[in-house]
Order: C-alpha cells, then sequence, then structure tokens
C-alpha cells in the first residue's frame, strides 16, 4: 500500500460522524442478555474442567495421586504439570507462563493449580478433586515486599540472581531485578535546595477486580487442530503463546474472542487456558473451564503491592531543584518488571535539572502479577504527588502553581530519558486550576486534592480487512478484541472515511483464522491503532472503487474522485456524468474484476505520551476514619474523542477504580500466607452508592500520529486518582495519608498519631 | 442429597429427627447456599420451610409482633406497624446484603446462622424478643441472646427448628435503634454494631435499657454495664462518655481482614452514643 | 435423584429436572439456555444474576432450582416486549451506561425492580437501591443518569 | 557510510555494555542499529529480541525497525513495556 494513504498527516478536518455519539453495535445483544461472554458458550459433548488448587503459600510438591479421581466414572481426564512438558527452548518468561498455569514441582502461592480434572459434570469433577491426593511439605515463605528483601527471607526461585546491577550477588534473592533512570547530578541538587521533603509510602496489592470470571472452551482433536472460545483482551496473543505452550502449530489453533466482561490488563495474561487444552487433547472431548470468583482472587493477575520512598529538594521560588525515589515492586511469584515501569513514571509530569529513580522488583509468595491499567504508573503518582503537594505548602504555594511551574513541557528531557514532543500536561493544569471544582467550598470535614498522571500509550500491530457487500454496504473486521466501545469507534472511522452512513456499517472480531496476527488491547491502542489501520484500509477501498468507476467510465483514474460515498468523474468532457454510488459499485464488482476490499496491516508506534489532572473531594468521620467522595473531576486530552461518551466513560471508569484502590481495596494475607478476602464481599470494590457523578473535561490536542488526531484514553485516567484522593484526605484530615488503601482502622490510626 | 418441602411444622421437624447425616433448614439460604458453594457444608437433607403455611406472615399478636422463619427481611420494612413500633429492629433486618439478599434472608436464618457480625440480631436482643423453637417433644421459647452460642454455633437440638420470632408490644415512651460500621456505604459485614432499647418516663430520664454491641465477641453481647450507666440519667454528656467507655470496656474482639482490635473497641463506644441518642429520640427525649 | 420442577420463566410454563443442589442460576443458563444471567461471583455480592422471583428482586445464584416449583420467574431475555426495547434498555444504550456490559442484564432486572417501587427515585435512592450491583468498568456515573431518563419517561 | 550515532541505555542494558552509559554506532536505521549493537554486545542479543523500545527525538517506537535515524538525532533504548 502506498505510503501516502499512510500519512498520518492526512488529517480530515471536518468530521461528519467522527465526534457523534451513535449507538453501539453490540448495544441491543448487551441489554437483552443475547451478548455471549465466555462462560455462554457450549461445545457438543462438552465436559465440565475443574481445577486443584494448593491451599499453601509455598510447598514441595512430593507426590501427586491422581489415580483415585482417575477411576470415578465420569471423570475423562486427570493432568499434572508431567501433561504439560517444558517445550518452551530455554525462554524463561514462557516458562514462567507455563509453571504460573500448573504448578512444577512447587506450590508458589495459595491457590496455585497443582492438577485439574475433566468430568461429565460440575458434581462429578468436583467429587473428581476431592480424590486427588497431594503430599506436600510446607516451606517458608514471605508475602510482605520489605520482608522479602530482608537478608534472612525465604527464597522463591533459587535460580534467581539480581538482574541489572554491575556487582551481580552471586547467591539466589527475591530480587529479580534493579534498574536506574535519571540525569543530572542529584546530590548537588539537594545541596541547591532550600528545603529538602522525604517520605515513605506503601500501597496494597489490588486487582482488576472486572465482573466476569475467566473461562475457557477448549477442542482438541486428534489430527492437531484446536478451536478455543475464551474471554481474552487478545486472542492473537493467547493463540500464539497456548501454541508455542502446548507444541500445536498456530495456524490450527483457531481462537475466537467471546465479548470479554471487563478486563483492565487481567485478561492480557495466560492463567488456566493450557490446562483447557491439555484436558481437551488428553480426553479427547471439548472442556470448558470456568474460574469461581475465589479462584480469580487467588489465582489470575493483581498488581503489585509497593513500597516507595521520594525525597525532593526545593528552592524558596518553588524550583525543584532535584528528585530521588526508589521505589520496591512486589511482581508475586515471577519476576516481573514492574518497579522498571513505577521508576519512568514516577516523575513523568515535571521538569527536573536533577532527578533519579531506582527500581526493585521483587518476588513473592503471592500470584504472578499482571499488567492493571496503567500498571505501576498509579503507585508511583501517589507516592510522588504526596511530596510534591507537602512541597509546594511548605512554601506556601499553591500546589496547582507549584505544578505548573515545574511541569513537563516541549522540549523538557523526561525523567526516563528522551526529550519531549508537544505534549499535554500544561493545558490539564491550567483547565483544572479554572475549573469551577478548584473554587467550590468545601463543608465540615472534607478536604479536596489534585494530581497529575502520566502514561505511555502503545500502538502495535493491527489487521483490518473492509469488505463491500454486494448491496453496496460494509463490513469491516478487525483482530483488535472490543472492550469498551471500540467496534463503534471503528465502523465510525470507516463511515467517517468512505462518506457513507454509520449504520451501513458492520464491525466485527473475528477469530484467528480470518485475520493476521493482532496485538492484544492494551497499553489504550484498542481505538487509536484499530482506527488508524480501519481509516488505511477504506482509503485502500476508495482507490479500488475508483478504479471501477474509471473502468466502468473508461476514463483516467486521476479523473475520479471520491466523495460522499460516490465516485465523481471531473474535469473536462465528463464533468456531467452521474456519480457512481458505492451500491451501484458494488452491484457490478463482478464485472468490473470482482469482489471489492481494503486491507491494512499495520504498526502504530509513536502512540504519543498522555497526561491527565483530578481533582478530589472527600468528607471524613473524624471518630471512625470512615470516608466518602463528594465530588470528582477528570481533566483528560483525548487528541479527538471519537465516541464522547466512551471516551468519557473510560476517564470515569479509570477514576473509580482508583478511588477503590485508594480508599478500600487490598489483599489481606494472613501469617500463614493464605489470602482472606478472595471475594467481593471483603474485597471492596466501590458500589454505586460509594461514588458521587464523575466530572469529566475532554481536552483536544490532535494526536499527530493519528489521522484523525486520536489518542489513546484507556489507562491514564486511573494514574491521579490514589494520589488525588489520598491528598484530599491528607487535607480533610491534617494528617499525611501514606499507606493505602485509606482504610477507616488505618485513617483513625493516623489521627491518634496526630493527637 | 434430599430435599424435602414439608408443608408443617410438625412434617419438618420430623424430616429432621429422621435424618441420620447433615440436614439443613432452608429459610432464605443466603448463608446456607454459599457454604454449599464453596463445599464447606454438604448437606444430606435440605428442608424448605418456605411452604409452611403462616411461616412467610408477620402477624401482630395480644403480646407484641409474631415474624415468621420465612419472611424474608424485605417484608418487615414493608410493614408499617412493624416498623413504627419496632424501627431499630427492622433497621437491622434492612441492612442484611443488598436489595437481591433482602429479598430472601431472614432473621430466623441471620440468628441460627449465628454469625458474630450478624445485622438482626443485637437489635432483637435489644428489643428482648424471644424465638419460638420447636421441637419433637415439645415447643419452648428462648430468649434471642440464648441462641447463638459461638461461631456459627446455635443451641438448637437435634430436630428442633425455629418457626418464628416474637418480638414484644412497645411499651410508651420507648425506641429502640440500630447503627453498624462498614467501610462502603453498603454490601458489607458488620465490622463494629450497636442496637439500643430504652424507656423513659414523663420527665425523660432512662427507666429501662438493653444496650447491645455486635462483631466485638464471638456472640453479639448484652451489655448490663451499658445499661447501667443511661437509667436514670437524660443521656447528658457525661453519661455518654460512660456509655462509651462501658461499651468499649466489655468489647472482646479479634483481629481480621474487617478491622482491628483497637478499631473495633474504640468505634463500639463512638456507635453507642450515637445510637442512644437516636433511640432517645424516638423514645421522645430531649437531648 | 434430582427433583422434577414445574414453573413459569418470562411467562412460559416450562418444566426442568436438576439437582437438589443445583441453584436457579446454573438451571436457567445449563437447561434452559437463558444465559442473560451472570455469574460473576456465586455469593450474592454482585448482583450479575439478578432476577425477579415472584416479583422479588433476587440472586438466581442463592435460589436453589428446586424451590421454584410454581413460581414465577423474570429474566433479562423477557424484558423487551417483542421488537420493542423496555425504556431502561433503550437508556443504557443511548446514555452509553455499558461498556463491557456483563453487569448489565443484572443492572437491568434491579432498576426495572427500583423503579416499580420508586418511579420518581432520587439520586441517593437510584444508588442505594442498585448498591447490590457491582459494574467496573463506568464508575456508575452512566448508568445512574440512564435509569434517571428511563424513570422520566416511564412516568410520561 | 552511516551516520554515527550516540545511543543511550537503559539501567538494565549498562552492565551488558561494560556499565556504559551510552555506546556509539553507525547506522541508518532502527534494524541496522540493533544489527550493530548486537554484534558488539553479544550479551545484548536477548534483550533485543525479547523486544526493546527506541525513543527517537521523543518519539517511541516499539516494532517499526525500518524508521530512520535523523542526524545527531537523540536515541535511547528503553525496556518494551506492556499495558493494561
Amino acid at each position: 500500500m502506498s505510503l501516502d494513504l499512510q500519512n498520518p498527516k492526512l488529517v480530515e478536518k471536518k468530521f461528519k460522524v467522527i465526534g457523534s455519539r451513535v449507538p453501539r453495535p453490540d448495544g441491543i445483544d448487551k441489554v437483552t442478555g443475547r451478548a455471549r461472554y465466555g462462560a455462554d458458550f457450549t461445545m457438543p459433548g462438552q465436559l465440565i474442567g475443574l481445577v486443584l488448587r494448593s491451599p499453601h503459600a509455598h510447598a514441595k510438591i512430593e507426590k501427586i495421586d491422581t489415580s483415585k479421581a482417575e477411576k470415578l466414572s465420569g471423570v475423562k481426564a486427570v493432568i499434572t504439570s508431567a501433561d504439560l512438558p517444558d517445550l518452551t527452548k530455554g525462554d524463561r518468561m514462557m516458562l514462567d507462563l507455563l509453571e504460573n498455569s500448573m504448578a512444577r514441582g512447587k506450590a508458589l502461592y495459595d491457590g496455585h493449580a497443582v492438577a485439574a480434572v475433566a468430568a461429565i459434570d460440575l458434581p462429578t469433577a468436583r467429587k473428581a478433586l476431592k480424590l486427588i491426593e497431594v503430599k506436600y511439605k510446607l516451606l517458608p515463605h514471605v508475602t510482605d515486599v520489605d520482608e522479602a528483601l530482608m537478608p534472612d527471607a525465604p527464597i522463591v526461585h533459587p535460580h534467581i540472581i539480581t538482574e541489572g546491577i554491575s556487582s551481580a550477588p552471586m547467591k539466589p534473592t527475591n530480587w529479580n531485578k534493579a534498574c536506574e533512570y535519571g540525569h543530572g547530578d542529584v546530590d548537588a541538587g539537594f545541596k541547591e535546595a532550600d528545603h529538602i521533603f522525604s517520605r515513605s509510602f506503601k500501597t496494597e496489592q489490588s486487582h482488576q477486580g472486572y465482573i466476569e470470571p475467566h473461562s475457557v472452551s477448549a477442542s482438541v482433536s486428534p489430527d492437531g487442530t484446536a478451536e478455543m472460545w475464551v474471554c481474552t483482551q487478545g486472542h492473537f496473543v493467547y493463540r500464539n503463546q497456548c501454541a508455542q505452550l502446548l507444541g500445536m502449530d498456530a495456524s490450527k489453533l483457531r481462537v475466537t474472542s467471546s465479548e470479554i466482561g471487563g478486563g483492565f490488563g487481567g485478561k492480557t495474561h495466560l492463567w488456566a487456558e493450557p490446562l483447557a487444552l491439555a484436558l481437551s487433547r488428553k480426553a479427547n472431548r471439548p472442556v470448558k473451564l470456568t474460574m469461581t470468583r475465589d479462584e480469580v482472587f487467588r489465582a489470575t493477575g493483581p498488581t503489585s503491592s509497593t513500597s516507595i520512598d521520594v525525597k525532593i529538594g526545593v528552592k524558596k521560588d518553588g524550583t525543584i531543584t532535584a528528585a530521588f525515589a526508589e521505589l520496591r515492586y512486589q511482581s508475586g511469584c515471577f519476576p516481573g518488571n514492574w518497579a522498571e515501569v513505577g521508576a519512568m513514571t514516577a516523575f513523568a509530569c515535571y521538569d527536573l535539572k536533577n532527578v533519579k529513580t531506582i527500581g526493585k522488583d521483587v518476588i513473592t509468595n503471592r500470584p504472578k502479577t499482571a499488567a492493571y491499567r496503567a500498571p505501576s504508573a498509579p503507585m508511583a503518582a501517589f507516592a510522588v504527588e504526596n511530596v510534591i503537594d507537602e512541597a509546594a505548602k511548605a512554601i506556601g504555594m499553591n500546589p496547582v502553581d507549584f505544578r505548573i511551574k515545574n511541569a513537563a513541557h516541549q522540549g523538557t528531557k523526561s525523567s526516563y530519558g528522551p526529550v519531549y514532543g508537544p505534549i499535554g500536561i500544561g493545558p490539564t493544569l491550567e483547565a483544572a486550576k479554572n475549573h469551577p471544582h478548584m473554587k467550590a467550598p468545601l463543608g465540615k470535614n472534607q478536604g479536596r486534592g489534585m494530581a497529575c498522571g502520566f502514561w505511555f500509550n502503545f500502538g502495535g500491530q493491527t489487521c483490518v480487512d473492509l469488505n463491500v457487500t454486494p448491496d453496496g454496504k460494509v463490513t469491516v473486521a478487525q483482530g483488535t478484541v472490543d472492550v469498551g466501545g471500540s467496534r463503534a469507534s471503528i465502523a465510525m472511522a470507516v463511515a467517517e472515511e468512505m462518506g457513507i452512513n454509520y449504520e451501513d456499517v458492520r464491525s466485527v472480531i473475528p477469530d484467528t483464522s480470518a485475520l493476521g496476527h493482532n496485538d492484544m488491547t492494551d497499553g489504550s491502542r484498542g481505538t487509536f491503532s484499530t482506527s488508524m489501520a480501519a481509516i488505511y484500509a477504506a482509503r485502500n477501498a476508495i482507490t479500488v472503487l475508483r478504479e471501477r468507476a474509471a473502468k466502468t467510465w473508461d476514463i483516467p483514474l486521476d479523473e475520479v474522485e471520491w466523495k460522499d460515498g460516490a465516485a465523481h468523474a471531473k474535469g473536462a468532457g465528463h464533468g456531467n456524468r452521474t456519480p457512481l454510488s458505492l451500491a451501484d459499485l458494488a452491484r457490478k464488482a463482478g464485472r468490473t474484476g470482482g469482489p471489492i476490499a481494503g486491507h491494512a496491516e499495520t504498526v502504530a508506534d509513536n502512540a504519543g505520551v498522555s497526561f491527565a489532572t483530578h481533582i478530589a473531594d472527600i468528607e471524613v468521620d473524624p471518630e471512625t476514619g470512615r470516608s466518602q467522595i463528594k465530588r470528582y473531576t477528570v481533566i483528560q486530552d483525548a487528541g479527538k474523542a471519537m465516541h464522547p461518551s466512551y471516551v468519557e466513560g473510560q476517564y470515569q471508569g479509570g477514576a473509580a477504580q482508583g478511588i477503590g484502590w485508594a480508599l478500600n481495596e487490598e489483599y489481606v494475607y494472613g501469617k500463614d500466607g493464605r489470602l482472606q478476602n478472595a471475594g467481593f464481599l471483603d474485597y471492596r470494590i466501590p458500589v454505586c452508592s460509594d461514588l458521587p457523578f464523575i466530572d469529566t473535561q475532554i481536552l483536544e490536542i490532535p494526536n499527530p500520529n493519528h489521522p484523525y488526531g486520536v489518542r489513546g484514553v484507556g489507562e491514564t485516567s486511573i494514574v491521579p486518582p490514589l494520589a488525588a484522593v489520598s491528598i484530599a484526605m491528607t487535607n480533610a484530615t491534617g494528617v499525611r495519608q501514606t499507606h493505602l488503601p485509606m482504610s477507616p482502622p488505618r485513617v483513625l490510626k493516623s489521627l491518634k498519631g496526630k493527637k | 442429597m434430599q430435599f424435602a418441602q414439608p408443608s408443617s411444622v410438625k412434617e419438618a421437624v420430623t424430616l429432621l429427627v429422621k435424618e441420620k447425616g447433615n440436614s439443613y433448614i432452608l429459610a432464605g439460604g443466603t448463608d446456607l447456599l454459599v457454604k454449599m458453594k464453596s463445599g464447606s457444608v454438604e448437606p444430606d437433607l435440605i428442608v424448605d420451610i418456605k411452604g409452611i403455611k403462616g411461616l412467610g406472615e408477620i402477624k401482630k399478636t395480644a403480646s407484641g409482633f409474631l415474624i415468621g422463619a420465612a419472611v424474608p427481611c424485605a417484608a418487615l420494612a414493608e410493614n408499617a406497624a412493624l416498623a413504627k413500633a419496632w424501627p431499630g429492629v427492622v433497621e437491622g433486618a434492612s441492612l442484611i446484603g443488598s436489595k437481591q439478599v433482602q429479598g430472601r434472608c431472614t432473621i430466623a436464618g441471620n440468628l441460627c446462622n449465628a454469625s458474630p457480625a450478624a445485622d438482626s440480631v443485637p437489635a432483637l436482643i435489644a428489643a428482648g424478643a424471644k424465638a419460638v423453637v420447636v421441637g419433637p417433644k415439645a415447643t419452648r421459647k428462648m430468649a434471642i441472646e440464648d441462641v447463638a452460642i459461638g461461631v456459627g454455633r446455635n443451641a438448637l437440638k437435634k430436630g428442633e427448628i425455629i418457626s418464628g420470632i416474637e418480638l414484644p408490644k412497645k411499651l410508651p415512651r420507648s425506641g429502640d435503634a440500630y447503627l453498624r460500621f462498614i467501610p462502603r456505604t453498603e454490601m458489607d459485614i458488620a465490622v463494629v454494631s450497636c442496637a439500643i432499647n430504652l424507656t423513659l418516663d414523663a420527665k425523660g430520664a432512662i427507666t429501662k435499657a438493653r444496650v447491645v454491641l455486635g462483631a466485638v465477641a464471638i456472640t453479639a453481647l448484652l451489655v448490663k454495664g451499658a445499661a447501667k450507666a443511661i437509667i436514670g440519667s437524660k443521656l447528658d454528656a457525661a453519661t455518654l462518655d460512660k456509655l462509651a467507655a462501658v461499651c468499649s470496656a466489655a468489647c472482646k474482639p479479634i483481629d481480621d481482614k474487617r478491622g482491628t482490635k483497637e478499631f473495633r473497641v474504640e468505634v463500639a463506644g463512638v456507635l453507642a452514643r450515637r445510637v442512644a441518642k437516636i433511640a432517645y429520640a424516638r423514645a421522645g427525649g430531649k437531648i | 435423584m434430582g427433583v422434577h420442577v414445574h414453573t413459569t420463566v418470562n411467562g412460559d410454563a416450562v418444566e426442568f429436572a436438576c439437582g437438589e443442589g443445583e441453584v436457579l442460576l446454573d438451571v436457567l443458563r445449563n437447561r434452559l439456555g437463558l444465559t442473560g444471567a451472570k455469574e460473576g461471583c456465586g455469593t450474592g455480592d454482585c448482583g450479575a444474576c439478578s432476577v425477579m422471583l415472584d416479583g422479588r428482586l433476587v440472586c438466581s445464584c442463592l435460589v436453589l432450582g428446586a424451590e421454584v416449583g410454581g413460581k414465577k420467574i423474570e429474566t433479562i431475555e423477557g424484558m423487551a416486549d417483542g421488537m420493542k426495547l423496555h425504556p431502561l434498555q433503550q437508556a443504557f444504550i443511548d446514555h452509553a451506561a455499558l461498556q463491557c456490559g456483563v453487569c448489565t442484564p443484572g443492572f437491568l432486572i434491579a432498576a426495572k425492580a427500583l423503579l416499580a417501587k420508586k418511579p420518581d427515585p432520587t439520586e441517593e435512592e437510584i444508588r442505594f437501591g442498585l448498591a447490590g450491583n457491582l459494574c467496573r468498568c463506568t464508575g456508575y456515573d452512566k448508568i445512574v443518569r440512564a435509569v434517571q431518563h428511563a424513570a422520566k419517561e416511564m412516568r410520561g | 557510510m552511516s551516520t554515527r550515532h550516540e545511543i543511550h541505555l537503559w539501567g538494565a542494558l549498562r552492565p551488558l555494555a561494560g556499565g556504559a552509559l551510552s555506546i556509539f554506532v553507525e547506522a541508518d536505521t532502527i534494524r541496522e542499529m540493533f544489527a550493530v549493537v548486537g554484534e558488539k554486545y553479544p550479551g545484548m542479543v536477548g534483550q533485543i529480541e525479547q523486544g526493546i523500545a527506541v525513543s527517537i527525538n521523543g518519539k517511541i517506537y516499539r516494532d517499526q525497525w525500518d524508521v530512520e535515524l535523523p542526524q545527531s538525532a537523540e536515541i535511547y533504548l528503553m525496556p518494551r513495556l506492556a499495558g493494561g
């Protein structure tokens, strides 16, 4: 495809469809109960799969006896790690995935799978699990990030030696990776400072908390072909990874993504899918494996708990002379690079002469962590923004003005290295400063906090296939899973580009056999990169349509232009020809060269970084520590909001998740290393009555790297809330809040400290 | 597993007596079914009592109210007379779970489940309510505070079922109230709770009082000392301080995922003050 | 063993056999093919499986199939009137009150039950009326607005 | 003759380059750059295979290896991050 078609600079200035609030194509199915999610699918002759999980935080598996279970009538397959040989050829990350889906000799956390069964029904499968005898030898465990770094801490993996430090220690450790970012000379910078502020912070582990538990239906045939129906943020990635782990050809494993009941990063990662395939392969029957809510909390991928130290040096005039942070991130029972991301994002909002961040990734006996919406950034922002707020107040500056004074801008050398191009933090801060929310009066026991957040957005590989049907309508098949309404945006982009009605475009997500590889819906890439590919596919289809019109009229291609959904002849001689509509050209396609289609296979890099500023009002009951969010405002740049309702929805959803994390959501582990609150009763996500309306302000600073100026919006909205809410609580209570979540017992204790 | 829907209490009792294995009574089922799902209970017999005539009704009797064992908590709030007479009892019952759970759960079930945090129990104890217990040989009445004997353990004998809860007539110049502490606004289990029922004399001085704390010991606590602390008073500031202190001192809580000991001890006192004021106002007192 | 049950679902007489311990949610989904009610938790904490049982809002994961003989069950599949969506369903689409949509059937059933009791609810009454239904995508903002809009429309 | 560029390394790569903060490479595209880096520092090949993001004058590329390296461009190697 020619480059000019793919030139993002071809920006449509006046939009007809983009920016309107059309009904989503999956709306009616979802309000009538017709939409099919992971667990709503049934295969003929399907068996029910169940997983036996370790009740221990850390234990050697000395023996697994499955014979009794195998003998039980109705049981068709029982598997252990012996049925999942290591085919990863030294790819440690893939082996970790495999070992996480089924323990290999050692149970690494409470909930780690040790065996699985497939039986004719649920009661039989439950009986079978009880018949599996596992002999464990308990090992000492560690679940706290700081305790895991102690010299005498139990070691989770004997093979792990700290990566990334020049003088690598020789003995095994739970500190799997070190990293460092920054520039300038922080020591000199602190010497220049009139005031130095430093604090330590902790955040507890939180879960994405999607309402739909993971569910997969797998059918493996003896000829090596297989099908999988699964709720995932990326069916192509699941296909590639499952094929590698089970020794199948990716081409023979056909994966369909169901409607997905929330993911937020938690469904970017394989969990029980390899087990479903292995069970089906062994039983030679389709197997459906659906997690319980308890399994979702114990055995999928929450985000890191953290321990963070921040130090900032400030001049009387408000200039930050130096900034330092050490960030320790708990990545669960396998290596992660979450501290690295925290270290990169921590100070990304600011223009700093001297900055240094150190990241330490730490392994514990907790579930393997996964991405959670702008992974790692919210905790780092919580720690940094609190010290920024403290510094501003201490030198008598308004926290907004203090941030504006030190905000990063075009030409700023970012704290993670590169120099920024045009960026949007300034506008969000100015908008916050002028927002009526900032001037609204506060009541008794109420406090207000504001905070900034940064996130890298991603682009990645996308495959789109656009077909014109013989009646002149259009189907657009995209490989990017729709997690929150992107099918609507993609249809809008196609309608806009082709000059046709939104209603005439059918937007679908086919299975992995119908398109080339497509990255998953993560990194806020879904609408950004898929709409880009859809626009390019439409432009290619338009070229074909112009060719067909030229052929029909027997005039040169360059004398045919496409506008308002029809081919128009231009230039002397045939300016008076009646335009050929999409329907005209489609009906005659057979006689002008066959079906009409447009394709795009793209890599959309350079998605452009994203910034947001949030304002939170909170009211606290000083006698009990209980709090309630009274007002909340999200200000974020969307580049161009293709469907404003769903952009607002992303802002509001991210804010609500952040509020829950700030106030009540946390993994509670007992001394025995077991998760105490693996359910929605005691893992407390916000309910409807916990929240106010969440105001949003969409800024539209066109993204130069997208044909319509679109910027990803999915993740950044969860970055500022932890900071904004904790600063509001600090202002309401007069005590700096340094430990999240700010559950009533923690807040009440902090108030005691004050007295 | 057997599932039975008897049409009389007598029939239900006979079924329970006959069953050799684990038998469970199904009223609302909002606790039983959760335990079955987790595998922590595996019944051999489930006796659904919702089909038994009369058990689904709230009756106004000469001595007060009789609330059938199968009456869903949502129905309590819908009964104007009951809500007027015992607002605290109705508040407690109305706080169990969500609207969805309200449509199923029962106060008799909440009582038999014997959770220290049961929302409907403290107010029933404060009100001096009694459980009507039907057994193979006889029918007896038990004070609510005697039903739960430990976490998840109740005093019912083999074959006994609670057919209903009796609430006394509301005395003149009396009022009751219930408050619980939860981190969210809804959907949580009480971290601490308190119910108070009190009666005033013509001058507004407290003549009778029952003060009950929930979730601060293995069962709900009837704190006699707390009642003493407020009887004779008009709930002046000093009395409220005393009440709070006695309540905090009475707590024997644990640290768990829902709260710490020190938090429960302190908040028990805070709630007691707040509940006392509401009950006092409902009794017609003025602070 | 198993029990044989005659009941009414969305106005249709149906009969099914199920296990003594089998919950209504599994009966609806696996035996009657009505997968609109979802299992989000199985413990009555998320409301995704909400249905009406003899006019009361319940979690179908906390009801035994064996219990529902002779009762009236209403599910999301029965909410629209033929081709015509219920005002709540239309409002959820118009107000973008769903993202992933998995909690939507439960919210619609609960919202309908709320409006049957309170045709003109305050924002607070809506928020507490829907507190038994968890949504992780929307922050509830657009859900509450959709219910306010539908309530107004239904009052005429 | 390809242009000489200074390539800044992030922390985790420095030990693989003998502790250097940056290295000098003659290349005109990201692909050429990685080829040279792989030869000079075999220890980095694994990382390059797993994926490295390249920031060129502040624009971050993860997959587009055809992108050209402009004269005296500011080039940073960064970890290839995952999002939610």
